[in-house]
Formats: structure tokens, sequence, C-alpha cells
């Protein structure tokens, strides 16, 4: 099976190979059984861990976190600041960063700069947005000037993938509140039993 | 009034009288009256039935469809009919028998007693009348829980023991290879309704089914019906022999056991079809099993001091001639099958009345102690005899006309030596019933002072009326194979 | 394979990146070190101190990071990492001083939860 | 005006999920308990119209927030889930009605109202889990229906129930990671969450082998939460710790739901062909499921605390209706998923009679149960009735779930596993009898000599329950009839 | 970027295996406190800054609170266990079924993976569209799309809070302890 | 920690950022990282913090325990409320058909202020939802730590 | 911007990387508790404080430069305050300096 695999797949594997080393000591953790405060904490690693490989899944390579720049208008205009370089030798290093946020060859980075504020939102400063449902925002009208110029950037610009980020938030959140229902049991163990290691407890429940 | 109805009432009585019996717990007399009247009523309601049924009217009821073609339904046929006519006529001999026996021994708990004593009857009619598979199985096993409590009557550690050898042996023979056979039947046949000429046969000749698998079948029918005691299943008969003796009664003579023999014999003429039978020889092995179960239950019989354990293991033996006239499935066999369903339990009832009588007067339960006793005791020891006659086959017993049918079935297949096992397993009956109405009125007394009188009224007249029962079944033996001629002709008609 | 193992992710860093992620690195390098000490103790203070230590490089690790990617407005985390660190810290000493969460005698007034 | 038709399915589980907060903000014993008794009954009766409007209509698709499936969260009720809705509300309802004696007794007064809400955000949760249509909402159900079961049974009187419950926990944590990381791995390959939609994108081509263990760890993960045989280990002191309502509660409904959200997997997500011709994963699931009742039901018979006992044979059942999946036929998983209704309604019907016993004597030992059945007979007999149910009688709801396994077993050319579910059906009547025994034929023991009958209050709806399951046992073509549209739908709809 | 994902790999499998051997608890709270720390760091390189921001919260704050106080009121080491291979078996087959799933999918970052590629247009595209500009897609995602998924995670920590009331709760003067 | 002035110091000059931190988090969630349940978390930890450096009946005077059991309850009311009243709420359809929407769909919120003019659906809705949570995540969080600290240790 | 500002920038980026790990070295290889304090400080406030300022030269935007500025402003309060609380609470506890040892090699074995 691993004789099929090129060494390139390999190496856009090791991610996951990590997480689920880390997956696996917490697992361990877990199983081994001996102090139940252990155990928690085993389980919050696995948790965690299951965390990072559903994170890991959702990036792409050359990608950026799916938040849209909000700090439109500083520097060059886009979310990342690029830093005014001015000198001929730092542009390629300039392009370079912004095939970060934007495809490497889209070359539309200019038209992104300067088309959005004119063509999209109109005189009254009302957004009116390609396609967009009849309401009208008023009250958010930096969010729309911000959003006109993302929506261009998010034409060209590689967004990771939100949905896993989303699905972890509540994993993790999941993963508190058990913690915080296992450590109240374990209080309780031990306010009952005097002891949090499991095979003591099993040992006072066989003699008593 | 139509037999459908009729049939609903003739169940719905016994029910009755467990409610009634369970209201008025309290009050012992009002509730043994309802007993007895409710008993009564049944019988009537099933002669008034019979008349329709031998008629040849096949009435049919189905109260309820779980599934598709799988029902709670009941027909009346004439082998179901006879035993639902025993069933209800020995229940009112039972009865009275029972409150004479229960009130002279002091029994606690009698109203629990009567409850499922009527229930047992219920499911005694209920399985007659089945006119499936599945209906049969109902009833059977609401006859094994509800005479569980009679079995362990007496609640101490060994009836309790005997009570879960009881339940334990026909729970799990009922469950593990009744159950299995009802659903491979259902499997092959796609029905479970009883049919003259059985439902198995289209199965067997579209190969669903090989010969073996018909044996295994048959097989797992015969022990699956633990009640039909044969061996090596019938450990819970001697087993129940803790219960009172009312309940020895109902359990050796009337209900559990000729339902679980009734069963055999309604499942090969019914569902398999005896021609099926016979043709494929599926059933030869049960034939040589049967025959062994009756030469070792009687001679396992003669080895026993204790009466009533004397009787239930002649009750093993003689279950085994049924069977084995139903594996021998000669239409000869068959009724002669059926009719020892009514001999033994008349003549079976009678001993086990006897015995309770015995136990009641003298409070004796072991064979050797009984010496002489038949001089206190006459109508007892006397019915005692006229019911061992019947039971060993000798004229003027009712018993001899069904032996003779049966005997004549192993001539018809050639089966010479199941025919002499039958003639061997008379004289063994003769060699361990006859000593005991010979030990109690032969031999003078013992060195003890005896003052014994016979039992109470209500525990004599039950059986001096069954054992003169078996003597009349002597003679009108004709009128019970008329009854049962139609079971096999059917099958004749729908083999031509 | 063109998403694998490229040294310097999809395209080249200018001399910002490289300096970015040397002081990174460098801050990896301290981590470590502080992990080395966490893990050797010996005394539960010592691995207090390298917690707290760790934290604090932490927090400079994201907000490099931050800048690395891009993303600016990521330091928004590196702020809660401080945060949390100072309240971890604060927990830990409650923790030592007193042996529980509760109240210490002085400050108990008897009410109860 | 407001449609409230079209809105049934949402607020089926948003009415319990928003009464749990206004109970947490009302405070207050009684007041909270109407509150949660109607919202419980209301519960039932929308699902019970959403089963109606399935079964006349077809599928009800709600999208929430008006959001189309891949990108938002669908809920869909079909004739499935419709079904399993309805009784697990209808156990919810019922248990809460009984409860009030039994909760006031063993639960702080003080905390009553924290209790209802726990108690209904468990029903939230289970019932959340089985009507959504998207598979990471299952694990966001999962959790609230777990955490809650924790805090409730860690409520229990006994010092072990802390334990019991972290044990639970931890085990379920576990569970759910699995299922987590299944889910992962699946939303990987396809790229949506969506149930039917990853049905309609599985590239099993090109993704066998990740798609191979996604499964692998969403069956473990399941198998956890259901508790099935060598992963049980948290089930049995859960059960017998918790206090009386939440384990008739749980025992209900909890495992019940992991059942289906199995079947759900194999048939809605992953298809058959995936599952069974891929993988031998049918056998596997037979081996594993008989392995598990022989295990279950054998350490049951050696249990001397009766919710022990009923905790193992939860364990065994649950087999049962692995064994149905594992049988692939519409046959067998309409078995299936009618044990687990019948199931529901059985172990329902026993804790509640043992809450009872709980409530009147104190103990649910065997040996101080001795005798109870004098003085609390109609808890007694509710218990023997369910216990006949668990064995699977007939005429019991327990008997057509059984039938309809076995049958399907024949058809799926499998009879010696038909054979080995009959015997294993006799541990059933071991344990069950054990405890049947003890009730009746011993010896009354101190504590249930003084007992008295249970209130009206909790015997009422549990005769409700256990009449229940004498009625689903001899009309079945509703629950029968249900289960089988609901086979038939995933059939053909994973054919499609 | 791999230059700095790689240390930082390494140093969690690091404090994984710390936490795993280490006997003195509250060192391993400790280092469950680092492990989030690090794991967060990772998150965010991965493009998912809610998640670290969340991690951070929860795995070095609030988890880190709870783990200390209770073993403030348990006790404070682990007692010697005796090893056994069992556990080291499960973990390994269950390890190794995890690497085995791996092999068929699609490489880290691959902008062609269908999780990537499938609902079209994305989440990013059609938030645009559907949101009126709201510039986190994440938040868009998790309140509005799978704002009934974020219900449910209310509702989850929700039952932690009662559920952990109902147990610690001392229950008032009058009644009898719950033991 | 009556015996670390300088703690109690520092810790007085920081919640007040804490809080502000946290109801930026809670506000600008829709715009940068963060949202509801981590501003929630950290509302707690300022109250944690405070609980710790200066003892637990401080705390429960600011905050008691009481309020915080009902605004538990109230946080998710919250949330589920909003998700009922987009339920009840018709929206407009085309040309002007009252459509009633589904459970959360926001698009039932969107309305027109006189002075401030149309507000989107989605938004508002947003900000309701992640109110809710915020209020929940920052009232258990709060009792949790109530609920741990309020016991005392077992001796043995 | 300057190149003069992203030469001083990444002066300060350089010096507190620098810092940063010295004083890891120093916690690690300072023979005992208090001062191993030493290096933790270092690190903290002036590694820290350092790459933070580096930092801040870097940025344009006013907003992110407020919250850096308020990350360095709790760094610089937390930190030193967390070391003061922990060396007081150490020495409360019975934890106490070693003053005897001058060199490094002697605490070879005082460290093991």
């Amino acid at each position: 099976m691993i004789a099929q695999m090129d060494i390139g797949q390999a190496l856009g594997l090791y991610n996951y190979w990590v997480v689920i080393f880390l997956m696996m000591t917490g697992f361990y953790m877990v199983i081994a059984r001996g102090n139940l405060i252990k155990t928690i904490i085993g389980l919050n690693i696995f948790q965690t861990s299951v965390v990072l490989l559903y994170v890991t899944m959702g990036k792409v390579k050359g990608g950026t976190a799916p938040i849209m720049p909000l700090d439109v208008g500083h520097g060059h205009g886009h979310g990342h600041d690029s830093h005014g370089h001015e000198e001929a030798p730092h542009h390629a290093a300039d392009a370079a960063d912004h095939t970060m946020l934007q495809h490497p060859l889209s070359g539309r980075v200019g038209e992104a700069e300067e088309g959005p504020a004119s063509s999209v939102v109109d005189a009254s400063g009302h957004f009116t947005g390609i396609s967009e449902p009849s309401v009208q925002l008023t009250g958010f009208e930096d969010a729309a000037h911000s959003h006109a110029d993302t929506a261009h950037q998010a034409a060209e610009a590689i967004y990771s993938n939100p949905l896993p980020s989303v699905l972890m938030l509540t994993a993790i959140v999941v993963g508190v509140a058990t913690t915080a229902l296992a450590l109240a049991l374990t209080v309780r163990i031990r306010e009952e039993y005097g002891t949090i290691e499991e095979d003591e407890i099993l040992e006072m429940d066989r003699t008593a | 009034m139509t037999p459908e109805n009729l049939i609903l009432i003739a169940m719905a009585l016994p029910l009755v009288a467990a409610i009634w019996v369970a209201l008025f717990g309290k009050i012992p007399n009002v509730r043994e009256a309802g007993s007895i009247v409710v008993s009564i009523a049944t019988f009537a309601v099933c002669c008034m039935l019979a008349t329709h049924v031998f008629a040849d009217a096949r009435p049919s009821v189905t109260l309820s469809e779980m599934l598709p073609g799988f029902s709670i339904s009941f027909t009346v046929e004439p082998l179901g009919m006879l035993f639902a006519l025993i069933a209800s006529g020995l229940w009112i001999l039972t009865t009275i028998y029972a409150i004479g026996y229960m009130r002279g021994h002091h029994e606690t708990n009698q109203t629990r007693f009567f409850v499922c004593f009527a229930v047992a009857i219920f499911a005694a009619l209920a399985a007659a009348f089945a006119g499936n598979l599945f209906t049969l199985f109902v009833a059977y096993e609401i006859m094994t829980v509800s005479t569980y409590p009679l079995v362990t009557h007496h609640g101490d550690e060994k009836a309790r023991a005997g009570g879960r050898v009881y339940l334990g042996i026909l729970l799990s023979t009922s469950i593990a290879f009744f159950m299995l056979a009802i659903v491979w039947t259902w499997h092959l046949a796609g029905t479970l309704d009883f049919k003259p000429g059985g439902i198995l046969e289209l199965a067997y000749r579209g190969g669903k089914i090989e010969t073996l698998g018909l044996a295994i079948l048959l097989g797992l029918f015969a022990y699956g019906i633990g009640k039909a005691a044969l061996m090596p299943f019938h450990r819970w008969l001697p087993a129940a022999m803790v219960a009172p003796t009312p309940v020895s009664a109902l359990l050796h003579a009337v209900a559990v056991v000729k339902v679980g023999v009734f069963s055999v014999l309604k499942i090969v003429v019914y569902i398999f079809g005896y021609d099926l039978i016979r043709e494929t020889g599926v059933s030869e092995w049960l034939c040589y099993v049967a025959g062994a179960s009756i030469l070792i239950g009687s001679l396992v019989a003669m080895t026993k001091d204790n009466l009533k354990a004397r009787l239930a293991y002649s009750t093993v033996s003689q279950l085994a001639y049924i069977t084995l006239g139903a594996a021998i499935a000669t239409s000869g066999s068959i009724i002669g099958s059926g009719m020892h369903i009514a001999m033994h339990a008349v003549g079976k009832i009678t001993l086990f009345f006897c015995a309770g009588a015995i136990y009641v007067a003298a409070h004796k339960s072991n064979i050797s102690d009984m010496r002489g006793l038949g001089r206190a005791m006459p109508f007892t020891f006397g019915a005692f005899l006229l019911a061992c006659i019947s039971i060993i086959g000798l004229p003027p017993g009712g018993g001899a006309w069904s032996k003779w049918f049966l005997a004549v079935g192993t001539a018809d297949r050639g089966m010479w030596f199941l025919l002499a096992t039958l003639m061997i397993s008379s004289l063994l009956n003769i060699a361990y019933l006859v000593p005991v109405p010979i030990l109690a009125f032969m031999t003078p007394k013992g060195a003890e002072r005896q003052t014994f009188k016979e039992a109470p009224l209500m525990c004599v007249v039950p059986l001096c009326i069954t054992a003169v029962g078996s003597v009349l079944l002597f003679f009108f033996a004709d009128q019970i194979y008329d009854v049962l001629l139609p079971i096999t002709e059917v099958t004749k008609e729908v083999k031509s | 394979m063109e998403y694998g193992f490229t040294l310097f992710g999809s395209a080249g860093y200018g001399f910002m990146q490289y300096g970015y992620i040397a002081c990174s690195l460098a801050i990896l390098v301290t981590m470590t070190l502080a992990l080395i000490r966490a893990m050797l103790g010996p005394t539960v203070f010592d691995r207090v101190l390298a917690l707290n230590m760790f934290g604090t490089k932490t927090v400079l690790l994201i907000c490099v990071v931050s800048f690395l990617t891009g993303r600016q407005d990521f330091i928004d985390v590196a702020l809660l990492y401080s945060l949390m660190n100072f309240i971890g810290m604060v927990a830990l000493l409650r923790f030592s001083q007193l042996g529980y969460f509760g109240e210490s005698e002085n400050e108990r007034t008897g009410a109860t939860s | 005006m407001i449609d409230f038709v079209s809105q049934l399915p949402i607020l089926m589980i948003v009415l319990p999920l928003v009464t749990a907060p206004i109970c947490v903000l009302l405070g207050g014993r009684q007041l909270t308990y109407i509150l949660a008794l109607i919202v419980a009954w209301c519960v039932f009766a929308i699902s019970l119209a959403c089963l109606i409007q399935v079964n006349q209509s077809g599928p009800i698709h709600y999208e929430i927030g008006n959001w189309k499936p891949p990108y938002g969260i669908e809920y869909v009720v079909d004739a499935l889930s419709g079904f399993v809705l309805m009784f697990v509300s209808f156990l919810g309802a019922i248990v809460l009605t009984y409860g009030k004696a039994s909760i006031d007794k063993e639960i702080p007064h003080s905390k009553h109202y924290l209790f209802y809400a726990t108690y209904l955000l468990c029903m939230t949760g289970l019932m959340g889990m089985c009507i959504t249509g998207d598979l990471f909402n299952v694990f966001v159900f999962l959790e609230i229906s777990s955490l809650s079961s924790y805090a409730l049974i860690s409520l229990g009187k006994s010092r072990r129930a802390p334990l019991a419950a972290l044990q639970y926990l931890i085990l379920g944590t576990i569970g759910a990671t699995f299922l987590l990381i299944g889910i992962g791995l699946l939303y990987q390959m396809t790229g949506t969450l969506n149930m039917a939609d990853i049905a309609g994108r599985l590239d099993v081509e090109n993704g066998g082998r990740t798609l191979l263990v996604a499964f692998a760890f969403m069956t473990i993960g399941l198998f956890i939460k259901m508790a099935v045989f060598p992963l049980h280990t948290w089930l049995p002191n859960a059960y017998t710790y918790a206090p009386s309502v939440v384990t008739a509660f749980i025992a209900a409904t909890a495992t019940k739901i992991s059942v289906y959200a199995f079947i759900r997997l194999i048939y809605g997500i992953f298809t058959p062909d995936f599952a069974f011709n891929t993988q031998p994963l049918d056998s596997a699931l037979l081996a594993m499921s008989l392995i598990g009742i022989f295990i279950a039901s054998a350490a049951a018979i050696y249990q001397s605390d009766v919710k022990r006992l009923l905790a193992y044979s939860s364990i065994g059942q649950i087999g049962y209706m692995l064994l149905g999946i594992g049988l692939v036929s519409v046959g067998g998983l309409a078995g299936g998923i009618v044990h687990m209704f019948n199931h529901a309604l059985i172990k329902g019907g026993l804790f509640m009679a043992i809450g009872c016993f709980a409530l009147r004597i104190g103990s649910v030992k065997l040996d101080d149960l001795r005798g109870a059945g004098k003085t609390m007979p109609w808890t007694s007999l509710a218990f023997t009735i369910g216990g006949l149910g668990l064995i699977g009688v007939p005429l019991t709801a327990g008997f057509i779930s059984k039938w309809m396994l076995l049958t399907s077993s024949f058809e799926a050319g499998r009879p010696q596993v038909a054979a080995m579910m009959l015997v294993s059906s006799l541990l059933a009547v071991v344990y069950v009898w054990k405890v049947v025994e003890t009730l009746y034929f011993a010896d009354p023991s101190d504590a249930a000599a003084k007992a008295k009958e249970a209130p009206m209050s909790m015997l009422v709806p549990l005769y409700v329950v256990i009449a229940a399951t004498v009625v689903f046992g001899v009309w079945t073509d509703w629950s029968a009839g249900l289960a089988q549209q609901a086979a038939e739908f995933l059939f053909t709809g994973a054919k499609q | 970027m791999i230059l700095i994902v790689i240390p930082i790999l390494a140093l969690l499998a690091l404090t994984a295996v710390a936490v795993a051997r280490i006997r003195d608890l509250w060192a391993a709270v400790m280092f469950m406190g680092i492990f989030s720390f690090l794991g967060a760091s990772w998150m965010l390189i991965l493009d998912a800054p809610d998640v670290a921001f969340t991690e951070a919260a929860v795995g070095a704050g609030i988890s880190t609170f709870l783990m200390l106080g209770t073993l403030a009121l348990t006790g404070k080491t682990e007692k010697p266990t005796k090893f056994s291979i069992v556990p080291l078996i499960v973990v390994g087959i269950t390890g190794a079924a995890l690497v085995y799933g791996t092999f068929d999918m699609p490489a880290y970052g691959d902008p062609n993976a269908p999780i990537q590629t499938y609902p079209n247009p994305s989440f990013v595209e059609k938030s645009e569209h559907d949101m009126h500009g709201l510039p986190n897609v994440v938040t868009a995602v998790l309140a509005s799309y799978r704002g009934y998924d974020t219900l449910g995670e209310t509702a989850v920590i929700f039952t932690a809070g009662i559920a952990v009331l109902l147990i610690l709760r001392k229950n008032e003067v009058g009644e009898k302890e719950s033991v | 920690m009556i015996s670390f002035p300088i703690i109690r110091v520092i810790t007085k000059i920081i919640i007040p950022y804490i809080l502000l931190f946290a109801l930026y988090v809670q506000f600008h969630g829709d715009f940068g990282p963060g949202g509801g349940f981590q501003a929630g978390v950290i509302f707690a930890s300022a109250f944690i913090l405070y609980g710790l450096v200066f003892g637990l009946p401080a705390i429960k005077r600011v905050a008691p325990v009481k309020v915080v059991e009902k605004l538990i309850a109230l946080g998710l009311l919250i949330y589920a409320g909003t998700g009922v009243a987009t339920m009840l709420i018709p929206k407009s359809g085309d040309g002007g058909t009252q459509l009633q929407c589904k459970f959360l769909d926001y698009e039932a919120l969107n309305h027109s202020i006189e002075w401030l003019g149309p507000l989107s659906g989605q938004h508002l809705g947003i900000f309701l939802v992640e109110l809710g949570v915020g209020i929940t995540v920052t009232a258990v969080m709060t009792m949790v730590f109530y609920a741990f600290a309020g016991r005392e240790p077992v001796k043995g | 911007m300057t190149l003069a500002l992203e030469i001083i920038s990444w002066v300060f980026l350089i010096s507190g990387s620098f810092f940063a790990i010295v004083g890891g070295i120093g916690i690690v290889r300072m023979p005992e508790f208090y001062s191993r304090l030493h290096g933790g400080g270092v690190t903290d406030t002036l590694g820290a404080g350092l790459i933070l300022v580096g930092l801040c030269f870097q940025i344009s935007n006013g907003f992110i430069l407020a919250k850096l500025l308020m990350i360095l402003f709790f760094l610089m309060v937390s930190s030193p305050s967390s070391c003061h609380a922990l060396a007081r609470s150490a020495l409360s506890q019975g934890v106490n300096p070693v003053l005897e040892i001058n060199t490094y090699e002697s605490n070879r074995d005082s460290n093991s």
C-alpha cells in the first residue's frame, strides 16, 4: 500500500499523520485508564486534535482566512499591508506577497484597487451590488464600501473553506462543555470516595 | 347461536370463570360454585358445538390478523372437537374433585390455584380449536405459563425447583425447537393454517426442502412440543409431581400432556399430511424413538415406589403410544392415536384422582405403604382397578380399542418390531399398575392400627364417574371412531 | 507534487518574509527551551515560569505570523492570548497559595453558592 | 395567518428546547413540572401529526433558515424517522407523566426545575438526532442528549452514580469523537454534510480507503453509544445507578436512537452495497450481535440487582436490532425497526415498574423484592407482562419483532441464525423468570412485606405502556406496517 | 511557512507525549495549556483564526481554570499505574486505521479537493451575495447558514451549565444530601 | 490573594480592558475573528479573574448567583426566540405576498427604521444570535466557576 | 513608509529575537529557580517588547497599531507582575534561593 504512494503524496499528507499521532496520544491517555483527571486531559487532547484534523482539511494552499479584510483604503487597498516598497527590486517580493491573497496569475490586482469604489456604489452611497436583493443598507455604509471592494477581491483571492472552522467552533464548545461536566463529576467522585484513581475506586466498590 | 359464536363462548367461559374466581377469592363458596357452574356451562357449549362439527361443519373464526396470513384464528375440526369435549368434560369433574381435595387438605392460595386452573382450561380449548400453528403455539405457551403457578403451588424450595424444571424444559423446547419449526414452516409454505392434507407437500414437491430437511422439521416439531414428553425431554413430567394432585390430574391426564400429543397429531395430519410422511418415510426414526419411550417409560415406572411418580412415568409411556400412532401415519393409527387421547385421559385422570384421594384420606403416597388400604377405601381402589384395565388395554377398558388400532397400524406398515414393543409394553403396564390394587385389596393390613375411611365425597364421586366412564368408552368406541374418521377421509379426498 | 513540499510555499518570498520567518524561528527556539524547562521541573514554580514564558512567546509568534501571512487583523488572537496567559498565571498562583479555588480564610464571609 | 402545519418538524424540536430555559427562568417545582409535561405531550402530538402527514404525502423536508441543503441544515421526516420520533416522544411524555412521585422522592426538591430542564433537553437531543438530515447536526444533538443524560444519571442516590456517569461520559465522548472523525473524513471526501447529498457524491473508486475508514469510525462511534457488546461497559452501571425515571427514559430511547442513526448511516449515507457487498459487514454484524446477545443475556442471569439485570438484557436486545440490520433484507430491517419500537415500550415499561418498586421498597435488589407480588400485585403483574414481552412470548410486542427477524433470517438463507436467536431467547426466559419467581413464589422480605402498592399516578402510565406492549403484540398493522413501510422506503431509496 | 509549521508540529507532538507521560497532574494541566497554545497557533496558520481564537479562550483559558480548580479539590499527583499493553494495541490499531484512511485523501491544501470545489458557489461567494456585506464568512456560516448548529451548540453549553449546577450545587438546608 | 498587592492592583487596572476587549470581540465578530462564544468566554474570564483575586464573595456581589442562573436561560431564549420570531413574522415575497419564514430565516427581520433606513435582517439576526450565545456562555462559565469554587476540598 | 522605518523595525525585531533566545537559554541553563526567573523576565519583557515595538513600525493601520500597543501594554503589565508574584509565592512556599552556587559547574549535580 505504502509502496504505491509516491513521496509527493506522502509529503502532502504529513500534517494528517502528525494530527493522527496527537489524536492517538490523547486516545491512549483516555483508555490507559488510571487517574480520572488524566483521562479527562486525554479526552481534551483527543478533541483538540480532531479540531486540528478538520482545520487542516479546510486549508487551501495559497489561500487565506475566510474573513474579507476590512481595512481597505489603507496601504494598497488590500487587507494585508504591502509595506510600501517603491524600489524595483522589491516588486517581485510585493507581487509574491499578493499571491497569498490573490490568484497568482490573475493580474487583476490593479483593477481591484481602483475599480469598485466608483462602479458598484451609487451616488447616494447605497450599495446596489451585484445582483443584490432589494434590501438597502445604510447602517452599514462602511461595511458596504469595504464589501464593494472585497466583492471583487473574493473573485480573485483564494479563501480557505470556512465550513470546517464553523464546525470546529461548535466542536470546541462541545468539548469544553464535556470537560466541565466531567470535572464536576470528578469532584463529586472525589467527595464520595476520597480518591480519583479509577482502580482504587473500583477496588472500594468491590469490597463495599 | 352460530357455531362461530359458540367457539368464542366456549373459550370465553373459562376466562369468565377465572375472573369470577379472582373477584370472589375471599368467599370460597361463591368462588367455587361459580367455577362449577361455568365448567358445566362450558361443557354444554362444547356439546352444542360438537353437534355442528360432527355434522361436518367446520366453523372458523379469526380474531386478529397480525401480519398478512398470520393470525389468531380458530377452526374446529373433529380431532380438536373431541379434545375439547374431553377437556371441558373432565374439567367439571376435576373442579369438583379439586374443591374436595383442596379443602380436605387445607391448601393455601386457593384463589390463585383456581384462577390458573381456569386459564389452563382456556388454553386447552384454545389449542383444541386452533386454526393455525401460530394460534396453537400461543395456546400452548399460555398453558405452560398458567400451569407454572400450579406446579409451584406449595412455594417451597422443592416446589420451585420442580417448577423450574417444568418451565425450563417446556419453554426451552417450545422456543428453541417448536418456534424454529414454525418459522421454517412459514418459510416453506407461506402459511401456517391447518389444512386437510397438509401444507408442506407443495414445498416438498417444489424442491424447497429435501427429505432430510423434512425429517429434521418433523423432529423439531416432535421435540419442540415438549408436552408430548418424548424422551429425552420427558423430565418435566415427573418433576411436576410436586404439584397438588388435582394439578397432576390436570397436567397428566387432561390438559397439558394431551395438548402436547394432540399438537403432534394435528401437525402430522394437517401440516405434513400423513400421506406425505408415510411416502417419504421421514417419521421412521420417530417411530423408534417413540417405541423406545414406551418401553423405557414403562420400565422406569416399575422402579418407582411413589405412586404419583409411577403414574408419571406411565404417562410418559402412554403418550409415546400416541406419538407412535402419529409417526406411523396410517389412517388407522391416526384414529388410534386420537382415540387413545380420549381413553388415556379418562383412565389416567381416574388413577390420579385415586392417588389424590388416598393421599387426602390416608396421607400415603408410596405404594408399599398401601397395604390393605383397599378394604378401608373400596370405591377408590375399585375405580383404580377399572382405570388400570383401561390403561393396560384390556377389555372392557376403553384403552383396548385404541391400542388395537395402533397395533393394526404397525402391522400395516410392517413394523413388526414395534408391534412386539406394544405387546411387551402392555405386559409391563400390567406389571406396574396391577400390583397397586392387588396390594391394597389382597394383602392384610400392616401391624399399625389403621382407621382410614374414604376420602371426602367431593373426591370420591368424580373418580367413580371417570372410572365408569373409562369402561363405558369401551362400548361407545364406535362413536369416537365415526367422529375421527373424517380426518382421514378428507385427506383421501384431497389426494384423489 | 505541486502542493507538496516547496521550501517557501507556493512562490518565493521577499526579504520581509525571510525576516519574519527568522523571527518566528527564534521565537520557536525560545518556546522549545521553555518547554524543556517545563518538562524538567523540578519545582512547580519552574513549570509555571516556563508556562508563562511559553504563553508570551506564543503571543509573539502569532503577531509575527499574522504579519507574515498578511492578515494583521488576526492579532486579536494574540491579545486574547496575553490576557489568558495572565489570568492563567493568577489562577496557578492562587492555586499554589491556597490549595483550592475557594475563599481563603480571611476572605471568607460566609457566603455560599 | 401563521401556517403551523408547515412548521411542525421544527416545532417538535424547538418547543422542548425553548421550554428548558423557560423552566430555569421560572424555577419552582410544580409549575415547571406542569410546563414540562404539557410540552412533552405537545411534542408527542406534533410528532404524531408529522407521522400522519408523512404517511399521506411522503417525506417532509424542512430547510432551516431557508437555506438550501448543501449550505444550510435540513430536517427530513420520512417514514423511518417519523416512526422513531413518534415513539421517542411518546416515551418521553409518558415517563415524565409517570415520574412525579419518583422524582419527588429521588431528586432533591431544590433541583427539580433543573431536572425538568435537563430532561427536556435530553429529549430534544434525542429527537434532534433523529429528525435532522445533516450529519454534523447529528453530532451536535448527540452531544446535547449525551450531556444531559450524563447529568441525569449522576443524580442517582447511590454513591456510585457519579462514577457511572463519568464512565459513560468518557466512553460516550470517545464514541462521539469517533463519530466526529468519521464525519470529518466523509466531509473531506464529499464536500458536503447533508446526508442525501453525501450519498449522491460518494466516490468509491477514488476514495475507497478513506470512505472505509470513515465508515468504520462512525460505526464504532455509534456502537459505543448503542452499547453493542464489547463496547457496552458503560451501560450496566449507568442504568443501575441512575434515578428510576432517568433509567426508564434513557433505557427506552437513547440506545434506540443510536441504532436509528446506524440504520441511517448504512442506508441513508453509505449504500447497503458499500456496507455489505464490498465489506463483509453483514456477517460481522450477525456474528457480533449473536455473541453479544449470548454473553449479555448470560451475564444478566447472574445479576442480583434487577436494574442491572435489565441493563444487561438491553445490551442483548440491541443485538437483535443489529441482527435485523445485518440480515440485509426488507424483512430483516423491518424486524429491526419494529424491535426498536417494541423494545422501547417493553424496556420503558419494565423500568417504570422497577421505579415503582424502588419507590415503595427502596431497593431493587432481588433479595429485597422477594414476595413483592403479594403487596404490590399490580406492579408485579406489569413487570411480568413486560418480562414476557422481553422473552418474546406470543401476543406481546416482543414476539412480533422476533418473528419478523426469524422469518427473514430464513429468507436470507441463514436458518442457523434463527436457531441461535431462539436459543438466546431461552436465556431471556431464565433471567426474566428469575425475577418473576422471586416476586411471586418466594417468602416475602421485610421491606417487601411492608410495602404498599405504588400510587395511581405511576400505575396508570405504567399500564398504558404495558398495555401498549400487548396491543402492539396483537394488532400489529400499525407498528409492523410502519416499520415495513420504512424499511421498504430505505431499500428503494438506496437503489435510486 | 513550512519552516514554521514543522517546529510547531514537533512541539505539539512533544507536548502531547509529555502530557501522557508526566505524573504530576498540575504539570499535565499546564502542558495541556501549552498544547492548546501551540494548536491554536497552528490553526491560525491554517487560516482558521476563529477557531484559534476559540481554542485559545477555551483550551488555554477556561479548561485550564477548571482543571486547576478540580485539582485543587482533588489531588495533585497521579499514582503510578502498571503498564498495560492492551491500550497501546488498541491505539496502534486505531492509528493505523486512520493512517490507512489518509491514503485516499486529497493532499493537504489541494485546491481541487472535493471540500474546496463542491458547494458551488462556495460559502465565500454565496455569502457575499446573501449576507449584505458581512466580511466574516465564518460568522455568516456559523450564525446564519448553519445557525441551527449554533443553536445546538448554545444548547450544549446551556446543558453543561445546568448539569454542573445539578451535580455540584449543594442542596438547600433541610433537604438530605443527595448522596 | 491578600498577600499579592501588586496583582490586586494590576487586576483592577486590567479588568476594564478585558471587558472592553470582550465587547469588542462580541460586536466586531461579524468583521473579524470572534463572536459570541469567544466574547462570552472573555467576559467570564474577567469575572473569574476578579473572583480569583478578590475572593468568591466579592464576585458574587458583582454577579449574584440567582442572576447568573437566569442569564444562562436568557441567552438561549434570545437565540431560540430569534428563531421563533422569524417564524412568526411574515416576510414580503415577490409582488407583496406575505410569506411565512422558516425557523431562523433572518430575512424575516428585514425592516426599515425611520431615522436609519432599511436594515438587513441577516445582520440583525446574526447580531441577536451572537448576543444570545454571548450571554449564555458568560453566564455558564461564571456559574461553573461558582460551582467549583463553592466546593471545599475533602481531606484525605 | 521609508526605508529608515524599515531598518529601525528590523533592528528591533532582530534584537528582540536575540533577547528572546538568550532568555530562553537562561531559563534552561540557570542553576536554580530564582535565577531562572531572571531569564524568564528577559524574554518576557525585553524580547517580547522589542519584537512588538519592531512590528509596530511595520503597521500603517491605526486600528491594528492600537491593538498591538494594547498587547504590548498587557505584556508589560502582566509579565513583571506575575514574575513578582511567582517569586513571592515560591518564597512563601519554601523554595529557598540557593545562594552559594556561583559557578555553572557546581550546579550540575544539584540541577539533575
